[in-house]
């Protein structure tokens, strides 16, 4: 039978005083029944905003205003509100990106699982019961009486975005929408995930809109391919021809920007000295008080870990696992509660905030948010020799030294007299990297550093990172969720699970035979495997 | 500051052109409104005022538009038309109520500056010094749970009546809530990333309060002073109605009123001349604040 | 559960203490000397003098703090300077009034205001929106006794409809009783109802703004169908909070209502109180005021588990 | 805390809203809802010279003698009094059937208790009782005999003292609670009975008829003759805002106002159901300097003051209205016997001149006159800046400081110099009954620091005052009456600032409201 859904030179316009005049400019596609089609696009590529049009939920502000939008045969531009009431959740249906938040806090999830049955049909309570355990049962959530009376925040992020995916199905309908629904998953969650659309797809034929920025995900599920840049298709295919034979310049840069999963071959490091190392760190927090039960989280158990002058060690594990606590602990921007951080020897774990500040020159770190990372209200250049100057440097001899870091980062000199609001994310992440060297730290922590930056602006930082380390003959000690990163930087690499290093050794190793079962299933779970290309060396 | 600094701040101001913001209705009606206010404090004397307290018994509560005579201080006497009317003691009205502008904008202002700056010291100890939150939230608690109407009326009726008694006793109660506020905004502040990369630079804690942590308190702090002197112009008025507010030789909109409010049914005019003073100026005063708030940090309305 | 309200019980202890002393102290330290004010005008400095020895005001500060406390403790607050009444009394009979006044203008309030800001935040930038934040600013900017003379001279004087003041108990029958309460209570309603209208519009546009809120619309309701499901039940936790710290901004409101319609209540008793310099009857109502306020932004904090899930102890 | 006390029914939410005014329970009782210049706080007619707690005291005691409409004394509790040839032994003896409200009968030990405890606080009391009384004695339950040491026509006008201390009689038991503690049982043998059950200081305070009462044949004249009650209840309601009692009297929710503003009268002539009653005794407006502390204790400094004020002036600031003020330059009221204006030519002229020549002469060296002025009495509010302007004008330096009542009357209680905590001067109103002669005005009392505050010092006024008690007749006691004003005048114990009457307002259906100094409820009648 034809196409579900057929989009026919879509234009959305976007309200005045918007950077571009259009959301998405003559945008054409189609999903057959039971194919996946990836759209992928960069943030503000207008991605989203397509598949919002479809479902008829943009705001207010924002309006299409030409091309046509079938839906099994029925137009929908123009369609009333009240019939696209009656198709959403019955005919078409959304999944969102951030499960934590796209479910009621108040209600239990078998009320909003239940709801969509009570609003599009006439099902009897006993029946809509059956129905919601069913649904429940489909997406492989463990035991479904447990769960109808659970409330969201006592779910998993994984257990949560199934029950999405419950309510979405739970009447069958013909085209299922998915805006970037495993982006704010683990890697393992996100595997479970990809396989239970993939199987829902092929029992049930429904056609699924998949959006995502994430080529490893493409890779791994897409029939079909639609890529999107700044509002427009540049270009659209079978997933294969778009994957490996792109033909559109922006799409060719793309995927070459999608570090590769195989570890680069790193030089080796013939017996340089060690810098930083740390014996059993271990952080414990304590809640609880009057009245109140004590709860103790372990969130760094035991952790012994070592970085030579020059190298860059990478900590893998997924969120929860304490990979940045113990960064935190190494900046001692929080106090350990046990064990020795030494860097050239010297134990600095205990030490009160006074004496710790010789120490702190000797290491630096650059934090994940790029848009938090700097004062707004102060210039670049007030932000930069504020670390030289507490420790010491004249404010001339700082100036000069943050122009200089500029140059080695590829930023004008004149950026020094402007504000953080006046340049992009990963202009930002630049100068933060840029002050991180100004006081000549022998120990760099880059914490999740590259994670908020989209994946071309990303391959760049990636290439400074591993610059400064050899210019500088830094130690990296690099935190991450993304193993292509690991992969691409790292000279060894620390996996890390609940507060505990589970295996560590050489990158290429590590990724060949990994000996502990959680970072096997930790590999298995990577997306895309085919894709991505050395990005380091 | 050295001297390349200057330089920089000087070519920063120049650069200062008019914010957008300040081409919204919402901001440029309530600002100018206020600025005439102020104006008319300033120039109370040259418009056409008399000595707000100079009285003539003989021409008590007479009904606006008056032509009566006053005794000049050389003690001769000249024509004087009373546009807004006389009080009980045949004082002018409208001297009185221009006068008024002032003690009346005083008190909204020394309020709000009173309350700012303590609140903020407070709450930025009280957000940083960990060991510290505890006792200070639970006096603030305690400040915060006596209702301000009362403790302003015991605060200034068991001191010596004054302008400074009653700014003492309407900022004291609205203390709890600037630092409440100031300690919200420390505590998120403190999270920050560039708040963590001023530790790791070695910046001591006092600098980085000033330096990184204060400035970013300001705009929601401007808002909040907005609020509390509206609020103090009204508690003045308040207060002075219950007979304890600002004594009655100091003319001020709350006591004008309050001296008027025997006479609200056949001399209206005691009381809604000042009447209208205080609710133009209150008016603007709140929504200048609101529009500050949407502007400056819409976040911040979840706080208030 | 169980445990969460008994710590916070225990919480407030501190809290009262601090008010205590934060209204002893003020007292004391203030230059005023009631042992003058009761001697009356007939008397000579020794009987002023034997007065305060009376009164015990003569001892040194601590030690009538803790004579205070510890009376406090057992339930006794103490006898009137002034009426020769103790002050439990003098409270007891001048309650109903205010608690009647309060609770009358607290369902006045919320009856109004909160349909007022849901209806303002569903149709946000729309006519309605602006009426109603206007109003609610202009709640804020007109002092309640202007408000309270002009409802007056309209209902009271010209339509001859309402009591122009006084309070007729309970007692007496519900009708008139009623009929006094309505020109306090909207007068005191005003200043409550801008409060509560600008917090509940405030409130129910962030929920509005949430994830699950465009969830609900993908599955297809009707926005009544998103706003009663699925807004107000959030925005109710927030909502909640605002009614109860208005309870601080209403005494303030009781104080000036009672003066203007002559209403024997508690809050102009502490007005006389205070321009007589009663201590003790002073000192327990601004206690049993901060009292109330406690009390019921703890019943309001425990209300929460009810309406939030997340929030359970 | 008593909470459970009050039910607060269901009904709460249901708002009412219009209808027909409410219909008053109809019950047989006639209520009159009267509102008093202030609120009852005290009761114990000797603790304080308040006129309100005067007031209460006519409601619930009765007088053994009392001064009719043309201030005469008449015997009241007293049925006959006969006076010793030698004018040195009076023996009076009750009327028959007197009772006390809680139904004993009233003895005259009770009335011997009452006046020691009176005389030991009230100034004429203490003049009369110390200075001629030798010795007085009850033979029997019937009869009271005093004997003097010298003869003096003012000891029956002591017993019938119209204002401030009234000699009220009270049983024993409770008339020998020691003067300086406040008594807590208020029993008298007065035409009402205090409701002490229903008294809710700042709300209301309720009187009813006392049915055992035996008042006096003779028809009723000011506070003499019969006192006939002839409405069951009376309830004094506390509404603090005249404009508010005023709207309370037109909407009928009250029935009685004692001192509407003066400036608010025309809104009551324009109510149809509305009326005023002026009574005949009148208000003087004084000043009182205090001679103990500079700069005012330097007569020439005072005398300054004679010329500097004048009286139309505060008249016309506080009364305002013609028709209720008049200017009267003597300490006596004019209307009464003993009024006079020896001494008073040029005075009260308002010549800032001559007094800027006076205070040159006198050497005023500028320190700024501390003038206490009241803020919360109505009547008494505008007094302060006037007195303050014409001073200025005169060459004064004033030091003006507004606080409520209760703060003034304690601080001038207080000897210390004006500028640390005392004070130099202020205002005040006394009713013409306090006031009808030398040795009635406590303001001429000039004995030092045992006089009233500002402790006039002045053994010539002393040796008047005491001459005055022992005038013979009408003529001696003017002479003296004459004599004593010059004298205050030199001195300046106090500067009288006008008269002014005090209308009462009232529903057209009440009536018989009696003429007297104070407002007594007897008599009155509410159809």
């Amino acid at each position: 039978m034809g196409d579900i859904l057929v989009v026919d030179r879509l234009t959305v316009e976007l309200p005045p005083g918007s950077d571009r005049p259009y959301a998405v400019e003559d945008v054409s596609f189609s999903v057959a029944p039971g194919e996946i089609v990836c759209v992928v696009g960069e943030s503000g590529s207008g991605k989203s905003v397509s598949s919002f049009t479809v479902m008829g939920l943009l705001p207010r502000e924002v309006k299409p205003i030409a091309g046509s939008i079938r839906l099994e045969g029925e137009e929908l531009m123009g369609a009333s509100e009240k019939r696209y009431r009656e198709l959403r959740g019955s005919r078409m249906a959304m999944i969102f990106q951030e499960p934590m938040t796209a479910l009621n806090p108040v209600k239990t999830i078998g009320e909003q699982i239940e709801e969509v049955l009570k609003v599009h049909t006439q099902m009897s309570q006993a029946e809509r019961r059956a129905r919601v355990m069913e649904t429940i049962g489909q997406v492989n959530l463990p035991d479904p009486d447990q769960i109808v009376r659970a409330f969201p925040h006592q779910l998993s992020g994984g257990q949560r975005q199934r029950a999405m995916i419950a309510g979405a199905l739970a009447l069958d309908p013909a085209l299922l929408i998915a805006d970037e629904p495993t982006t704010a998953l683990d890697v393992t969650t996100q595997a479970q995930i990809l396989q239970l659309i993939a199987d829902l797809r092929a029992r049930r034929g429904t056609g699924v809109l998949f959006i995502t920025h994430d080529f490893g995900v493409v890779a791994e599920i897409a029939h079909r391919v639609v890529v999107m840049q700044k509002g427009k298709v540049v270009e659209q295919g079978l997933a294969d021809d778009v994957l490996n034979r792109p033909k559109h310049p922006y799409t060719q840069m793309l995927i070459g920007a999608v570090p590769s999963l195989t570890p680069a071959d790193r030089k080796p490091l013939d017996g340089a000295p060690v810098v930083l190392n740390t014996r059993n760190l271990r952080k414990v927090y304590s809640s609880g008080g009057l009245f109140q039960k004590k709860r103790v989280v372990e969130a760094v158990k035991d952790v012994s870990i070592d970085i030579r002058r020059g190298e860059t060690v990478g900590i893998v594990g997924e969120s929860g696992s304490g990979k940045s606590t113990v960064a935190r602990c190494v900046a001692r921007l929080i106090d350990p509660t046990a064990g020795e951080i030494a860097i050239d020897g010297a134990d600095y774990a205990k030490l009160p905030e006074r004496s710790l500040r010789d120490h702190r020159k000797r290491m630096q770190i650059v934090f994940q948010d790029p848009y938090r990372s700097l004062n707004p209200r102060r210039t670049v250049a007030q932000s930069m020799i504020e670390a030289p100057v507490n420790f010491g440097m004249s404010e001339a001899e700082a100036l000069s030294r943050a122009g200089d870091l500029l140059d080695l980062v590829h930023l004008p000199r004149q950026s020094l007299d402007r504000f953080p609001h006046q340049f992009s994310g990963g202009q930002r992440q630049r100068i933060c990297i840029a002050r991180a060297l100004m006081p000549q730290p022998e120990v760099l922590i880059a914490d999740e550093a590259v994670s908020a930056l989209d994946v071309s602006v990303q391959a760049q930082v990636l290439k400074l990172f591993d610059e400064i380390r050899e210019k500088f003959s830094l130690a990296l000690l690099f935190i991450t969720h993304d193993l292509r990163v690991a992969a691409q930087i790292c000279d060894r690499i620390v996996v890390m699970q609940k507060g505990a290093v589970v295996e560590q050794g050489p990158t290429k190793e590590v990724f060949a035979a990994p000996t502990h079962p959680y970072t096997q299933a930790l590999f298995a779970a990577a997306p895309g495997k085919t894709i991505g290309v050395k990005i380091t060396a | 500051m050295s001297e390349r600094a200057q330089t920089q701040t000087f070519r920063a101001l120049a650069k200062l052109r008019v914010p957008a913001a300040a081409k919204e209705p919402a901001i440029i009606i309530p600002a100018v409104i206020l600025g005439i206010m102020v104006l008319i404090a300033i120039l109370a004397p040259w418009l056409g005022t008399i000595d707000p307290t100079l009285l003539d018994p003989t021409q008590r509560n007479k009904l606006p538009g008056f032509v009566g005579q006053i005794v000049l201080p050389d003690g001769s006497k000249a024509p004087f038309t009373f546009h807004l009317g006389t009080d009980a003691l045949g004082r002018d009205i409208y001297s009185r109520v221009l006068y008024g502008t002032r003690v009346s904008l005083i008190i909204g202002a020394l309020v709000a500056i009173f309350a700012t700056v303590f609140g903020l010291a407070i709450g930025m100890v009280a957000g940083y010094v960990r060991w510290s939150d505890g006792l200070i939230m639970r006096f603030m608690d305690g400040l915060m749970a006596i209702p301000p109407i009362l403790l302003a009326i015991a605060l200034v009726s068991l001191s010596r009546a004054g302008v400074t008694a009653v700014v003492f006793a309407i900022a004291i109660p609205e203390i709890p809530r600037v630092v409440r506020l100031v300690r919200a905004i420390v505590l998120s502040i403190r999270e920050e990333p560039y708040v963590e990369a001023a530790v790791t630079a070695g910046t001591p804690t006092p600098v980085l309060l000033f330096r990184h942590v204060l400035p970013n308190c300001m705009a929601p702090l401007i808002v909040q002073a907005t609020f509390v002197a509206a609020s103090a112009i009204l508690v003045e008025s308040i207060l002075s109605f219950l007979g304890v507010g600002i004594p009655p030789e100091v003319p001020s909109w709350g006591n004008i009123m309050a001296a008027g409010r025997q006479y609200f049914r056949i001399f209206p005019h005691n009381m809604l001349y000042p009447g209208i003073c205080i609710a133009v100026t209150v008016l603007c005063v709140n929504v200048l604040g609101d529009a500050l708030r949407d502007r400056l940090d819409p976040k911040l309305r979840k706080r208030v | 559960m169980f445990g969460y309200i008994l710590r916070r019980l225990v919480s407030t202890i501190p809290v009262m203490f601090i008010v205590a002393l934060i209204v002893f102290l003020m007292l004391r330290l203030t230059p005023s000397d009631p042992a003058a004010i009761i001697a009356g005008d007939n008397a000579d400095a020794s009987q002023v003098a034997m007065i305060r020895q009376q009164l015990g005001l003569d001892k040194p500060l601590f030690v009538q703090l803790f004579v205070w406390l510890s009376s406090l403790a057992h339930g006794d607050l103490g006898e009137s300077f002034f009426f020769k009444k103790t002050v439990t009394s003098l409270i007891a009979d001048r309650i109903e009034p205010t608690i009647a006044l309060a609770v009358f203008t607290l369902v006045i309030a919320v009856a109004i205001a909160v349909p007022l800001g849901i209806f303002a935040a569903m149709r946000r930038g729309s006519l309605l929106d602006r009426i109603v934040m206007g109003f609610s600013v202009m709640g804020f900017s007109v002092p309640a006794f202007v408000i309270g003379y002009a409802l007056i001279y309209v209902f009271a004087i010209k339509l001859q409809w309402l009591p122009v003041q006084g309070y007729s108990r309970i007692a007496d029958g519900i009708e008139p009783w009623a009929r006094s309460l309505v020109l306090p209570s909207l007068t005191l309603a005003v200043i409550y109802v801008a409060l509560i209208a600008r917090m509940t519009r405030t409130s129910l546009l962030e929920v509005l703004g949430e994830d699950y809120i465009r969830t609900a619309y993908s599955r297809g309701l009707t926005p009544l169908q998103v706003l009663v499901r699925h807004a107000l039940p959030n925005a109710a936790v927030p909502i909640i909070t605002v009614i109860g710290l208005g309870v601080a901004l209403l005494i303030g409101g009781v104080v000036v209502t009672e003066s203007v319609f002559a209403i024997p209540g508690i809050g102009r008793l502490t007005v006389d109180a205070v321009l007589a310099r009663d201590y003790p009857t002073i000192q327990a109502i601004i206690l049993l005021f901060s009292f109330v306020y406690v009390m019921i932004n703890l019943i309001i904090d425990v209300s929460y588990t009810l309406l939030d899930p997340r929030i359970r102890y | 805390m008593r909470f459970r006390k009050f039910a607060l029914s269901a009904t709460l939410a249901t708002i009412v809203a219009g209808g027909a005014a409410a219909v008053a329970p109809a019950s047989a009782e006639t209520v009159l809802k009267a509102v008093m210049h202030s609120d009852v706080k005290i009761i114990d007619p000797i603790w304080t010279t308040a006129y309100i707690s005067r007031n209460v005291g006519y409601m619930i005691y009765d007088t053994l003698f009392a001064l009719d409409a043309k201030n005469e004394v008449k015997p009241q509790m007293v049925d006959k009094v006969d006076i010793s040839a030698d004018k040195l032994t009076y023996t009076m003896t009750l009327r028959d059937g007197l009772l006390w409200h809680d139904g004993q009968p009233v003895t005259s030990e009770d009335c011997i208790q009452s006046l020691k405890r009176w005389s030991a606080k009230d100034s004429l009391g203490q003049k009369v009782f110390t200075g001629f009384v030798s010795e007085i004695s009850a033979p029997d339950a019937k009869t009271i005999v005093i004997k003097l040491k010298e003869p003096t026509g003012l000891l029956l006008f002591a017993l019938a003292k119209p204002s401030s201390n009234v000699p009220f009689m009270m049983p024993k038991r409770i008339a020998e609670t020691d003067p300086g503690k406040q008594i807590s049982e208020f029993i008298g043998s007065g035409p009402f009975v205090l409701k002490k059950d229903e008294w809710k200081p700042g709300d209301k305070i309720v009187f009813t008829k006392f049915d055992k009462y035996k008042p006096r044949p003779e028809p009723a004249s000011a506070f003499a003759g019969g006192k006939v009650v002839k409405v069951d209840r009376v309830e004094w309601l506390a509404i603090a805002d005249a404009q508010q009692a005023i709207n309370a009297l037109s909407a009928g929710e009250i029935d009685y106002m004692e001192q509407p503003p003066h400036d608010l009268l025309p809104l009551i002539k324009a109510d149809a159901n509305l009326k005023t009653f002026v009574s005949s005794s009148t208000g003087q407006f004084t000043f009182r300097p205090n001679s103990l502390v500079p700069p005012l204790n330097n007569p020439k400094i005072k005398q300054a003051l004679w010329y500097a004020f004048n009286q139309e002036d505060f008249l016309k600031a506080t009364v305002g209205n013609a028709e209720y003020y008049k200017v009267c330059k003597s300490y006596y009221p004019c209307s009464t016997p003993l009024s006079t204006t020896a001494g008073m030519d040029g005075l009260l002229t308002g010549n800032a001149k001559k007094a800027q020549e006076l205070l040159k002469e006198a050497g005023y060296d500028g320190t700024p006159i501390v003038l206490m002025a009241s803020t919360d009495l109505p009547i008494l509010t505008n007094l302060g800046p006037v007195a303050k302007q014409l001073m200025e004008r005169a060459g004064f330096k004033v030091d003006m400081q507004s606080m409520d009542w209760q703060t003034l009357v304690a601080r001038r209680n207080k000897k210390d110099p004006a500028n640390a905590g005392g004070w130099n001067g202020f205002n005040t109103a006394w009713v013409g009954a306090d006031i009808l002669n030398p040795v009635l005005t406590a303001y001429m009392n000039a004995a030092c620091d045992k006089a009233l505050f500002g402790w006039p010092c002045d053994e010539k006024i002393e040796k008047l005052r005491t001459e005055f008690m022992k005038a013979p007749d009408l003529a001696a006691q003017k002479k003296i009456a004459a004599e004593a004003q010059e004298e205050a005048i030199a001195y300046t114990t106090h500067i009288p600032l006008g008269e002014y009457s005090q209308p009462i307002a009232m529903r057209k259906n009440i009536d018989g409201v009696i003429d007297a100094a104070a407002p007594v409820f007897w008599n009155i009648t509410k159809k």
